[in-house]
């Protein structure tokens, strides 16, 4: 009996290699959970992952790699220019791409419709979080400045832009906005800036590991601002905990406090297995699978062509609680999380659609 | 005339770099002696000379010395058995100053013996005391051969190898090293000694080696080698119609 | 005769040190000069002076009628002045024949194009050049080595072939920094022939030497410098007998290198 | 012989994961035959060449996306446009000791790199510029093939390979590759023979510039996309790995050294999550054993017979 | 002004950060000729070592710092006896894919054991600063400074007063002569690979708990160090720790007043500008061909 191949392309080395690494373990986590449930049909789901380095190169070789196993679908590629420069070539081999944590938004307006038709994205890209996000500041009403920090990747400068749009008429403004290097250690020059400047919040679209070293900087040196942004606070619990960073909120499309049974459930296992929490990789890797899951289930026969037509079907429930239901770009809009930290815990302020 | 002790004995030896370049050389250099090396450019006295010291690949053979096989040791220690090399060419730190050059020469004395030595050595050759401060590779050709034969001499080596050491020396310089070297032998000191200045070197030496393209050409005392005609054709530059005199 | 060098007042300092002062000298042309001194009298950088591979403080050299002070190194080749080092040298991973066909001006003259597809003419040069390359290192005795990399040469050996690009350039003056220390007598019996015979073909000799011998049978005129000045200059046989020279330079015993034995 | 091999190699083996390797290794052959060029033989670290094989795929993108011109003369301008650029910075790159020039040119580099995340408006910033076209091959009678295929795009890798490296050859084989190498070995011996160490360089310099140019352009043809990424010291490093371990100065070595390493990763493929391990592994190994790189290893050996035939 | 002088007291303990990494790497660069591209990956080591020691065995941060040194101290020195002390002077090549190599396994192989998530150290000394007439200092950065500054000094006083400093710098200027003279290669440049790599491990470990922890830190640092080394003028210790400092304060200075950047962008030209300035760095030594 023949395995099912699902391919995955993510960064495994290099500065990002830790958010592939939860994309991977996510997506074994649930192929490990649907096998053990008795597979699609009776057949066994096998995840074959692939380094790309968060590079378009290595990403192209490394689809091209899994090409060779003869995956039903591909997931991936975590940084949005690998997966643009990947989309193509699964175009080519017909088969489809399950893109999870890459937040472009040129990602949507290539798929689907006049695009690529092999391309599905489940999670929003930046300008969907960042509308939520400013609508969220604006009601707060005690906000009326905001300095940007953000990496200077798509995400960072992506997610300024989005923010700069969702702020206009807001009476929100933006009164800097910097883009630091990926991997840079040392943030005291923009911290000894915003310290002095004293804005109302402090906006951080960082990912990884900056995102750590960014806020115990932000807190050792008692900044006042509020932080905000794209925070995972999640991984900022002991800091948290601590009460320093009371009243800091954050959107994310995942939250590992969601109090849904199915988060539960998979928070817990997913700490049983690899010892860290997930976060928004790991539970987009676990939600890739799901989802290809429930369409293999649906879908005719076991072909990427078969797989495709049933994924335009998709119609689930996500781990969220959210509806995961493809659009004209095979975009899937499910929920935007606004979390706060309350007396040394976070708790989940509001969902919204995106 | 008593029998002088063997100092140094080579059984056999082939020394090289990637392959042998000198082969199967045998010598038995006895104590408080001085040896002239003798050979055409490129005929291995440099190597030879180095493989003394452990700078080249020994392929096979033996190195005696007081008895003792010292082949596989290292330059270092060597060094610390009384043996004592001016290798031919640059061989001195060229971005320290003089003064810590002849530190360096001294490095494996103990700190006063290291003074005394440096003194003694300033003495001989009182050209480097004007230059103590000078970077030791801005010297003149001349000097920084004058501080290596000065770095060589500190330690006190029992065995001293030198390779050339008139090399680029005004005439002056060149009858003082020579006398130098003249009278480390009164102090106890055996001396093997390549030199292109093949006269002068002959003049002060006890015995003499023969080196063509690698092996032995011949042995014997300084005077009858310097009096051979076939050396002398080929090696001191006689015109060959008159050296058959 | 004219002279084809002369410097004015060449001045050379080191923080401090007065490696060369105020030298005065002339180089004539057709003859073989030779400029001795102790060790550290300035001769090297008095050549390096002259040769561009370093600025000088103070004063002028002309060459051939050009004031050529400062004028960087590569620009003298093309008139016709060429030096070699004191620590000999060739390169080390070329041929033999290649490090002559380097040196040789004549293919540089052509266009990258043509070099490169190596057109008919640059063909024929090339030809040329190794022909003549060929001859050159058949005169120092090291045609036999023409295709050995010049890094397994010995020292001597590349001295030989370190004179030999030189003469390649067509040179009316070559400046040589010691070329005999080191070398074998039977080598020098050679490389003195060679310079005579060049001499005697109209080349221009200034030379840098500690061979007594050497300098007393070949030399025409010669210049003595002590700490960087110029102490004292004339017929070699004068300046032998210079008491000033005896003290500084060939020491009181001048007889143990000139005995009248038969080398250099 | 194994051009032809080559040339034959997608009919034998159609697989476009082995095909787009060979492209990858086709285009790095061309920057470390820039490399060694500049390093090898005129004897220059330089860590500016993914500085100009990104500056050559920006030219692109911006020529065929914003400029409007034709995929294959966009190459050509690309490789001239970098070419232009390395000219430009070499004087004062190569005014500085051989260390320095080192970092100058590794200065450059991480500089175009800042360039291309923050001049938004020219280069789109991390976003990139994405879908970039493909030269097309238009064969008369036969149909236009689109280099959207990677077998299609291999022919005009291959090509442009064999006719920038093949110059390059010629070049290293002219007596200007002689004089190029004499610079290298002994600057100041070469300079008292009337050779201007200086002219050579910068000219050496702008031409590896123009190889990193084209290599840089013709992969962004091929990748689709273009963005900072393109200055990944990833790059840099592999670079330097080929030529070193190919032998710098040994011009098939390099050649053949990129292949393997564009292999080599591929292959350790096997162990996705020990890949990189191991392949540091391969590194030290190869430092190990080769301490001249392969190229050099061959030229000892005939050294080695040269002294042994002097002898007898 | 009281901004630009914070920004000039945090520049000048970034430029110690520097230092304390750059020193090691001039310090085997000067003494092999190798460029050690594997230096920021020792750097992550420390790093590592450290947290391991303080979240997970628990032991205090000042032990854990001596340990986390030492550690990587031995495993300098494993690497030079075992890889490094077989190579020739004039390797220069050799070196830089042997190191890359090393750097690979390294940062990958923590990786592949750790995980590539980043780690917080928390000490005593975490989140606690100062107020320092009006300007801010953070205490656990002022540690790492000083132990930086320490550790800088003694090995300064070593390398210009030691025998054994002296046959440093006298194994790295010429080989062969340092064997003549006797000076045992691998106790000398053992010593100072072990030494150079353990400073690059102390750095690690006592900036820990001031920047965040993984296995791709020590990436970012090396080619920053490596300009820094060269515009110090290679091989001169001094001239490291100047250049270290003069770009942690530009950085700083320039970032402040502007953006982060165009603070990188700054550093980058100043190196170009001051290597125009001074072709063999700021404390290169030439000599006469
Ligand atoms: N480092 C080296 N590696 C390989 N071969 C070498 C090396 N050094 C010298 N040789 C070769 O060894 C041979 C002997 O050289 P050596 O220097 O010992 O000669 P020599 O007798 O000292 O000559 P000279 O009088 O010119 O100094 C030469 O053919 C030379 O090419
Ligand atoms: N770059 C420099 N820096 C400092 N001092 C220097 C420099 N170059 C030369 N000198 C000094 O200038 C003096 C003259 O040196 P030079 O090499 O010209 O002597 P020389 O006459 O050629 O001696 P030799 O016969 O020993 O070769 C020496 O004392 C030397 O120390
Ligand atoms: C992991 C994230 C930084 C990836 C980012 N969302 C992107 O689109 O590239
Ligand atoms: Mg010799
Ligand atoms: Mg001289």
């Amino acid at each position: 009996e023949e395995n099912i191949v699902i391919g995955l392309s993510t960064p495994l080395s290099g500065s990002v290699a830790a958010l592939g690494q939860h994309e991977n373990w996510g997506a074994s986590l649930a192929a490990k959970e649907i096998n053990e449930a008795g597979g699609i049909n009776g057949k066994q789901i096998q995840v074959e992952a692939q380094d790309n380095q968060c590079n378009p190169t290595q990403g192209i070789t490394s689809v091209e790699n899994l090409l060779e196993k003869n995956p039903i679908a591909v997931i991936g590629a975590l940084c949005s220019s690998v997966t643009l420069a990947v989309m193509p070539v699964m175009e080519r081999a017909e088969r489809p791409l399950m893109v999870g944590v890459a937040t472009s938004p040129i990602i949507t307006e290539q798929a689907g419709v006049g695009g690529n038709q092999w391309t599905f994205r489940i999670n929003p890209s930046d300008a969907g979080l960042a509308v939520a996000l400013g609508k969220y500041l604006a009601d707060k009403g005690s906000i009326k400045t905001i300095a940007f920090v953000g990496e200077d990747t798509d995400y960072g400068r992506g997610g300024h832009s989005a923010m700069a749009e969702a702020l206009k008429g807001t009476g929100i403004e933006i009164v800097s906005a910097d883009f630091y290097k990926q991997g840079t250690p040392d943030f005291t020059t923009v911290l000894t800036r915003i310290k002095t400047a004293k804005p109302d919040a402090v906006a951080l679209y960082a990912t990884g590991v900056d995102e750590l070293g960014f806020i115990r900087q932000y807190r050792g040196m008692n900044i006042d601002s509020l932080l905000s942004g794209r925070v995972s606070l999640d991984e900022l619990l002991p800091v948290i905990q601590a009460g320093a960073l009371e009243d800091a909120s954050s959107v994310y499309p995942y939250a590992v406090e969601l109090d849904t049974p199915e988060n539960k459930a998979f928070v817990e296992k997913f700490k049983a297995t690899y010892g860290e929490l997930p976060n928004n990789q790991s539970f987009q890797g676990y939600e890739s699978i799901r989802v290809l899951a429930d369409a293999l289930k649906r879908s005719k026969e076991l072909t990427p062509a078969a797989l495709r037509n049933a994924l335009k079907g998709t119609d689930m429930t996500s781990v969220t609680g959210g509806t995961i239901k493809f659009d004209d770009h095979n975009q899937a809009h499910n929920l935007a999380l606004i979390m706060k930290v309350k007396d040394g815990v976070i708790v989940i302020e509001t969902t919204s659609g995106t | 005339m008593p029998e002088k002790k063997v100092i140094l004995e080579l059984q056999d030896m082939c020394v090289g770099y990637s392959e042998p370049i000198v082969r199967n050389v045998s010598l038995k250099v006895e104590e408080n002696t001085i040896w002239s090396l003798i050979g055409g450019n490129g005929a291995g006295k440099s190597t030879l000379l180095k493989s003394l010291f452990g700078l080249t690949r020994c392929f096979s053979g033996t190195l005696l010395l007081d008895g003792a096989p010292i082949q596989n040791l290292s330059p270092a220690e060597r060094v610390r058995k009384g043996m004592g090399i001016v290798p031919q060419g640059r061989c001195n730190f060229p971005l320290m100053s003089v003064r810590e050059n002849l530190e360096m020469g001294a490095y494996t004395l103990s700190h006063s013996e290291a003074k005394r030595a440096m003194e003694r050595v300033l003495q001989m050759f009182p050209v480097l005391r004007q230059k103590l401060g000078e970077s030791a590779g801005n010297l003149s050709g001349g000097e920084q051969q004058i501080l290596e034969t000065a770095m060589a001499l500190e330690t006190g080596p029992r065995v001293l190898l030198l390779d050339e050491p008139s090399l680029g020396l005004s005439p002056k310089m060149q009858q003082e090293v020579f006398e130098n070297v003249e009278s480390l032998r009164g102090e106890g000191l055996t001396v093997i000694m390549a030199e292109q200045n093949i006269l002068g070197s002959l003049m002060i030496s006890d015995r003499a080696f023969v080196l063509d393209l690698g092996t032995k050409l011949m042995e014997g005392a300084a005077r009858e080698v310097l009096e051979d005609p076939k050396i002398k054709v080929a090696f001191l530059g006689a015109d060959p119609e008159e050296a058959v005199e | 005769m004219t002279a084809i060098l002369t410097t004015h007042g060449l001045c050379k300092n080191y923080r401090g040190i007065k490696a060369v002062q105020d030298a005065d000298l002339s180089v004539a042309r057709g003859g073989i000069t030779g400029l001795i001194g102790p060790n550290g009298s300035g001769k090297s950088t008095t050549i390096d002076c002259i040769t561009g591979f370093t600025r000088p403080s103070s004063g002028k050299v002309s060459y051939d009628g050009q004031d050529i002070t400062g004028s960087p190194s590569y620009g003298l080749a093309g008139i016709g002045l060429v030096r070699t080092f004191q620590n000999v040298r060739v390169y080390e991973r070329l041929s033999v024949m290649d490090n002559l066909i380097v040196a040789s001006q004549s293919l540089r003259a052509h266009g990258w194009l043509p070099l490169m597809l190596r057109s008919t003419a640059v063909k024929a040069d090339e030809k040329a050049i190794m022909q003549e390359a060929l001859s050159f290192l058949e005169l120092v005795g090291m045609a036999h080595y023409a295709g050995a990399p010049a890094g397994i040469l010995s020292y001597g050996q590349r001295k030989l072939v370190a004179l030999a690009a030189c003469l390649i350039t067509h040179p009316k003056l070559i400046v040589l920094d010691e070329p005999l220390a080191g070398v074998n007598p039977t080598i020098i019996r050679k490389i003195s022939g060679l310079i005579e015979t060049l001499n005697e073909q109209g080349l221009t000799f200034l030379i840098v030497e500690h061979n007594v011998d050497f300098i007393m049978r070949h030399c025409d005129h010669v210049i003595v410098m002590e700490q960087g000045k110029k102490l004292t200059e004339g017929k070699p046989e004068d300046v032998r007998r210079d008491e000033r020279v005896l003290e500084a330079y060939l020491g009181k015993r001048v007889g143990l290198e000139t005995k009248g034995t038969a080398y250099a | 012989m194994s051009l032809a091999g080559l040339i034959l190699l997608p009919s034998i083996w159609p697989s476009s994961y082995v095909v787009n390797v060979l492209i990858l290794a086709f285009i790095f052959a061309i920057l470390a035959t820039g490399l060694n060029l500049i390093f090898g033989y005129t004897g220059l670290l330089s860590f500016g060449q993914v500085g100009f094989f990104g500056l050559g795929a920006y030219l692109y993108a911006l020529l065929t996306m914003d400029g409007g011109v034709s995929p294959w003369l966009s190459i050509l301008l690309a490789g001239i446009g970098s070419g232009f650029v390395a000219l430009l910075l070499g004087y004062p790159a190569l005014r500085v000791s051989r260390a320095s020039f080192v970092i100058v040119t590794l200065s450059v580099t991480l500089l175009a790199a800042l360039l291309a995340r923050n001049w938004v408006e020219i280069t789109r910033g991390p976003m990139g510029i994405p879908r970039l076209p493909a030269p097309s091959i238009d064969l008369l009678g036969l149909g236009t093939f689109s280099g959207h295929d990677p077998h299609v795009f291999y022919y005009i890798a291959l090509a442009i390979a064999v006719a920038s490296i093949g110059a390059i050859y010629l070049l290293v084989n002219s007596p200007i590759g002689r004089v190029l190498r004499a610079i290298n070995l002994d600057e100041p011996l070469a300079a008292s023979q009337g050779i201007s160490p200086k002219k050579y360089q910068i000219a050496a310099f702008a031409v590896a510039g123009i190889l990193s140019g084209i290599a840089g352009s013709l992969h962004v043809s091929h990748l689709g996309i273009v963005d900072p990424s393109i200055f990944d010291p990833y790059y840099s490093e592999m670079l330097l790995i080929i030529v070193i371990v190919g032998g710098p100065g040994s011009f098939w070595m390099v050649v053949v050294s990129s292949l393997v390493f564009m292999a080599i990763p591929e292959l350790l493929r096997m162990a996705p999550e020990l890949r990189m391990v191991l392949f540091g592994m391969v590194l030290v190994l190869a430092a190990m054993l080769f301490p001249t790189g392969v190229g050099g290893y061959f030229e000892q050996r005939k050294l080695a017979m040269w002294r042994r035939s002097l002898r007898s | 002004m009281e901004f630009f002088i914070q920004l000039v007291i945090n520049g000048l303990m970034l430029g110690m950060v520097y230092a304390l990494i750059a020193i090691g790497l001039s310090l085997i660069f000067g003494v092999l000729e190798i460029v050690n591209f594997a230096h920021g990956h020792f750097y992550m080591l420390g790093a590592t070592v450290l947290a391991a020691l303080v979240t997970s065995a628990g032991i205090g941060f000042f032990p854990s710092l001596v340990i986390a040194t030492v550690a990587v101290g031995v495993v300098g020195y494993l690497v030079y006896v075992v890889l490094l002390r077989h190579f020739r002077e004039g390797e220069f090549d050799r070196g830089i894919i042997l190191t890359i190599g090393i750097g690979m396994v390294l940062q990958n192989g923590v990786a592949y054991l750790f995980g590539s998530s980043s780690r917080m150290v928390d000490t005593s000394l975490s989140f606690v600063s100062w107020d320092v007439a009006g300007f801010f200092v953070d205490a656990q950065r002022t540690v790492a400074v000083l132990v930086g500054a320490v550790a800088i000094a003694a090995l300064y006083a070593v390398l210009t007063f030691t025998r054994i400093g002296k046959a440093m710098r006298a194994f790295a200027q010429n080989r062969e002569a340092a064997f003549i003279v006797g000076i045992r290669p691998a106790v000398i440049a053992g010593i100072a690979v072990a030494i150079g790599i353990a400073l690059a491990g102390l750095a690690g470990a006592a900036l820990a708990p001031v920047f965040a922890v993984h296995p791709a830190m020590g990436a970012p640092i090396l080619f920053k160090v490596f300009a820094i080394i060269i515009i110090g003028g290679l091989g001169s210790l001094p001239g490291a720790l100047v250049a270290s400092l003069l770009i942690g304060v530009t950085e700083s200075v320039v970032g402040g007043y502007s953006s982060v950047a165009l603070q990188d962008a700054v550093a980058f030209m100043l190196m170009i500008v001051v290597l125009l300035a001074f072709p063999a760095g700021l404390f290169g030594k030439g000599i006469r061909v």
